[in-house]
């Protein structure tokens, strides 16, 4: 089952490569929806049966490559499934439009592929495989980043593209250090490995500075809000809910198995949480003074990046193995619900930038009237990033708070706290602009039924998967590999 | 062990020397030339572990990785090339600062 | 003897690594990437790795070189360029990480095993005799596949950025040279040559598809920079097939594979299969390489300019 | 105690290294490119052959001999043809430069 996850998209980016014209939609769509209904059966076996673990070719570990998918990847391969189905969706009516047409066909196979390897990535257990599935989902990503063909979008996804490859650099340079010290590329065997030393610090520093490049974390943010607010609305959404997530997804993946005995320290762990909290507030208030609409929604995205980085200081500090567990869950819940909610607001934007034909929010007034689906998209999707009862965000958020406060670190607190209030005025601020009706404002284009559609459907999903957190619970904990107290299952 | 510390000691000076041409250069042809030396730095200390290993021959699986990793720089630094070659033809410069577009029609 | 081989090497390889990064004239920073890329080929052949020696001497020092070469013609003015500033600020922290990584390296451990006898002991069983061709096709063949899917997705990514359809579009030759035609004459037989026996050598000796197909790409764009037109007398269509052919062939043997109910990624055992995705691979490395060079989007308006100026 | 054969090819690999500098040194000295590339091309192929016979001398077989020579060859046929290239485009820029220069004075 999980191969069907990576074999259907990369055979669809074929086809969609080599087919011209209506076909190429065709066969995007059934490959979306055939990706799709497999990420979902996934999820259910995975669910019922706990992980599982492929030996690519027959060969055991130290000399083949494995993949391993357990409750963490299929969570991940959930949300990519949803938001690529929808924004798959999307994009057909999207690229359909006159002005668009000749960017379906980059777009295709390009998506395809980057579908495929944000899938691998999810089911990677070998360090030097990680490695070359990041590349793969670098160029495709800054390739789709460059797809409107503006000044501006060139630029960001080369600023993009160079940052990213300065860290895949350290990152493999990290897997040299951990090559020297322990002969051995597997994952779960570099996880047995006991003793730390050094060489193993030091990779653990080279891999996290390069993965915390690729998400954007707050000092290495620059790049996200121009990459991600150029593109076309269907992009922005993959690379905002997606692509950022492959590497923060890898990046848990190696605290929690390789390093978590050895290496992983304190410190270490506090400063990520520090630059976290810094994150969340920049990122915020940055959106809070933009003008374009897209921007907002860009440097909400830093902002909401910064929450996921909580993580660490609650998980590697805490003592308690119960609140850690909570902490953990309540970070991949608002990987999650931030994918969902950060897709449904990049399509409902594309929806409004199309019909009002401009990307101000001054001249965006009346849009309730005029679009008042797509309006409620945004209210729905920015509840979720808020944090309000009863959507997925604020589930995340309350777990958050309530391991804040058992693992006594009250600093942490600002970020839930802070971030939401902030959150929240910058959300109101794009609805407050869509309820003022200004008569002079007459337009707009028409927004086809499957676009509105589509966002919406993102945005109640952000919202429903508040009512399946039990589900996601046993999912994290359960149905994983390794285990959060320490050590691994065997 | 004495060649394996050279070698890896001038790969991790391969590195850093890629890395400081990487963020000081505005240049982004040097930018791109940078980050292969910061590669050619990695992949030299894979190999300088490869020869070190003790069986009587050279470790292939770094070796492997290493060819790996040369097509995928090879490709990433084509991609990075014409990403910035479009932007030269656009903007009339090679550098990554902000440049407002013209107005489209 | 060999220690001092090695600090002259290790020396040479910072120096000019220092030099690239220091030098004002970007002209001279590339020809000294394409000095650094045959100097580390040696560093490759000493460390006794051949493999590496003939793709990093096609790649790096050939193809990257041309590349970079051919971007830089773009940019009119490339003299005296000022040094950036902030010398300092940017220095002693790389040099501080330098330092870091250097005290780290001298935790080697003395008794490093690394895969390799785990590489040979289960060797017989791919039958194949050359480990690094095992390693590549057999036991990390999901990392060549996704890697041939990485320059398949730089050629896609390139097309994007050049909002092109095909790579035809740039297919169109340099203006012809006697001497470049003559020399094609003799070197591209004698390229394909090498290629061929490369491939064919990967099966038991260093070489195989890689070298193969990176000194194939090498000859296909010496053959255009001499103002040959023969690539662009294939078909586009064909063009798409031959560069997706690699990677095709390994999703077919993965995707059969589920038929058989066997594990992901296992193949019969036979030769056949192995030889077969060597060869897509060989040719798919050459033509995706070849399309990356060729494929520029400024091209034409820069021989456009070109053209302005001898009028 | 060394054979005939040892002696012969260290002296001429000698006396390729010798042409090795002279070029070299020539390659820096030469005050323009046209006399830089005559000092190169010459020089260094010179020196190359040489020290190819000086290997051939200690070689074992006759493929080795074959492939020593043909290693000679193709660097003759590489160096030949750069240089036309140099030189002709030396050349060519020379007379676009005159030709700019014509109609402003």
């Amino acid at each position: 089952m999980p191969e069907l996850l990576i074999l259907v998209p990369f055979t669809g980016a074929l086809l969609c490569f080599l087919f011209p014209g209506h076909i190429r939609d065709v066969i995007g769509l059934l490959c979306a929806v055939l990706t799709f209904v497999a990420s979902i059966i996934l999820t259910g076996n995975i669910y019922q049966n706990g992980p599982i673990r492929l030996n690519l070719g027959g060969w055991k570990e130290p000399l083949g490559i494995g993949m391993c998918v357990d409750g963490l990847s299929v969570l991940f391969i959930f949300l990519t499934g949803i938001v690529g189905l929808l924004v798959s969706l999307y994009s057909v009516s999207f690229f359909s439009k006159a002005n668009n047409q000749s960017l379906a066909k980059h777009f295709w196979p390009l998506w395809l592929f980057l579908w495929g390897s944000l899938n691998s990535i999810f089911f990677v257990s070998d360090i030097f495989n990680a490695y070359v599935v990041m590349e793969l989902i670098s160029i495709s990503a800054a390739a789709l980043a460059a797809l409107s063909g503006t000044n501006a979008s060139l630029i960001a996804a080369l600023r993009y593209f160079l940052l990213a490859m300065a860290g895949s650099m350290a990152f493999l340079l990290g897997v040299g250090f951990l090559y020297a010290q322990t002969g051995t590329l597997d994952m779960y065997l570099l996880g047995a490995v006991t003793d730390g030393g050094p060489l193993m610090a030091m990779a653990l520093g080279l891999m996290t500075v390069g993965l915390i490049m690729k998400t954007a974390l707050f000092p290495f943010h620059f790049w996200l809000p121009p990459a991600h607010g150029e593109a076309p609305a269907p992009v922005s959404a993959v690379l905002s809910a997606l692509v950022i997530k492959g590497s923060f997804y890898l990046l848990l993946r190696i605290w929690c198995t390789v390093f978590q005995d050895t290496t992983a320290s304190p410190q270490t762990a506090t400063l990520l949480g520090l630059l976290g909290l810094t994150g969340v507030i920049w990122g915020s208030y940055q959106a809070i003074i933009q003008n374009r609409l897209k921007l907002i929604i860009a440097y909400s995205s830093v902002g909401q990046v910064g929450y996921l980085f909580l993580l660490f200081p609650l998980v590697f500090i805490t003592l308690d193995p119960a609140w850690k567990i909570e902490a953990w869950t309540a970070c991949v819940f608002q990987t999650i619900s931030h994918g969902l909610a950060k897709a449904a607001l990049f399509l409902a934007a594309g929806n409004l930038i199309h019909a009002t034909g401009t990307e101000n929010l001054k001249s965006m007034r009346n849009i309730a009237d005029r679009l008042p689906m797509t309006t409620f998209t945004l209210a729905l999707a920015g509840v979720s990033l808020m944090g309000l009862p009863p959507s997925g965000g604020f589930v995340a958020k309350w777990m958050l708070l309530q391991s804040i406060l058992a693992s006594g670190q009250w600093w942490l607190a600002a970020a839930p706290i802070l971030g939401g209030l902030l959150t929240a005025a910058y959300i109101f601020r794009i609805l407050s602009q869509a309820f003022v009706s200004d008569d002079q404002i007459s337009c707009c284009g028409h927004v086809s039924f499957v676009m509105e559609k589509s966002a919406l459907l993102l945005a109640i999903f952000s919202i429903l998967i508040g009512f399946r957190s039990k589900e996601v619970i046993f999912l994290l904990s359960e149905q994983v590999y390794f285990v959060i107290q320490g050590g691994i299952i065997p | 062990m004495t060649t394996l510390l050279i070698y890896a000691f001038t790969s991790i000076i391969l590195f850093s020397i890629g890395l400081f041409g990487l963020v000081s250069h505005p240049n982004l042809i040097r930018k791109i030339v940078s980050l292969n030396i910061m590669g050619g730095g990695a992949f030299l200390f894979l190999i300088s572990l490869a020869y070190h290993g003790r069986s009587p021959d050279i470790d292939p699986v770094p070796q492997a990785m290493v060819l790996t990793g040369i097509v995928v720089t090879i490709s990433a630094t084509a991609f990075a090339l014409c990403l910035t070659r479009r932007i030269r033809e656009k903007t009339g410069q090679c550098l990554l600062e902000h440049c407002p577009d013209k107005p489209e029609t | 003897m060999g220690l001092i081989f090695d600090l002259i090497i290790g020396l040479s390889l910072a120096g000019v690594a220092w030099r690239i990064v220091r030098v004002r004239e970007h002209f001279q920073a590339i020809v000294l990437f394409i000095t650094f890329g045959l100097l580390l080929s040696l560093a490759w052949t000493r460390l006794k790795s051949p493999d590496i020696a003939i793709a990093e001497a096609a790649v790096g020092a050939g193809l990257a070189g041309v590349l970079l070469m051919d971007a830089l013609g773009t940019l009119s003015s490339t003299r005296n360029q000022p040094l950036p500033g902030r010398f300092l600020q940017l220095f002693i922290p790389c040099l501080f990480l330098a330092g870091l990584m250097a005290y780290t390296i001298l935790f080697i451990p003395a008794d490093f095993q690394g895969l390799g006898p785990m590489v040979s002991e289960a060797l017989p069983d791919t039958h194949l005799e050359y480990p690094v061709t095992a390693v590549l096709l057999d036991f990390r063949g999901y990392d060549t596949w996704l890697e041939l899917g990485v320059l398949l997705v730089a050629v896609l990514g390139v097309l994007c950025v050049r909002q092109a359809g095909t790579i035809k579009g740039s297919m169109l030759p340099a203006p012809a040279e006697p001497v470049g035609r003559w020399i094609i004459k003799l070197l591209l037989p004698l390229m394909v040559l090498i290629g061929g026996y490369l491939l064919w050598l990967g099966a038991f000796a260093p070489g195989g598809a890689f070298q193969a197909g990176v000194v194939l790409a090498s000859g296909g764009v010496m053959l255009w920079q001499a103002g040959h037109p023969s690539l662009a007398l294939l078909h586009h269509v064909w063009w798409k097939i031959l560069m997706i052919s690699g990677f095709v062939f390994f999703l077919i043997l993965a995707s059969s594979s589920l038929l058989y109910n066997q594990q992901f990624m296992t193949h019969p055992e036979a030769k056949m299969w192995i030889l077969g995705v060597e060869y897509a691979a060989t040719l798919s490395i050459a033509i995706c390489l070849i399309s990356l060079v060729l494929a520029s989007p400024a091209r034409n308006q820069g021989d456009q300019r070109a053209r302005k100026t001898e009028s | 105690m060394m054979s005939i054969y040892e002696i012969l090819s260290i002296l001429f690999c000698l006396i390729g290294g010798f042409f090795f500098l002279a070029g070299t040194l020539g390659l820096i000295r030469f005050p323009d490119t046209y006399c830089r590339l005559h000092a190169l091309t010459k020089a260094d192929n010179l020196g190359l052959g040489f020290i190819v016979i000086g290997l051939i001398f200690v070689s074992g077989s006759v493929p080795e001999v074959i492939k020593l020579s043909l290693i000679w060859f193709l660097a003759l046929v590489g160096s030949s043809s750069a240089c036309y290239f140099i030189g002709n485009h030396i050349h060519l820029l020379s007379k676009v430069r005159e030709n700019r220069n014509g109609p402003d004075i």
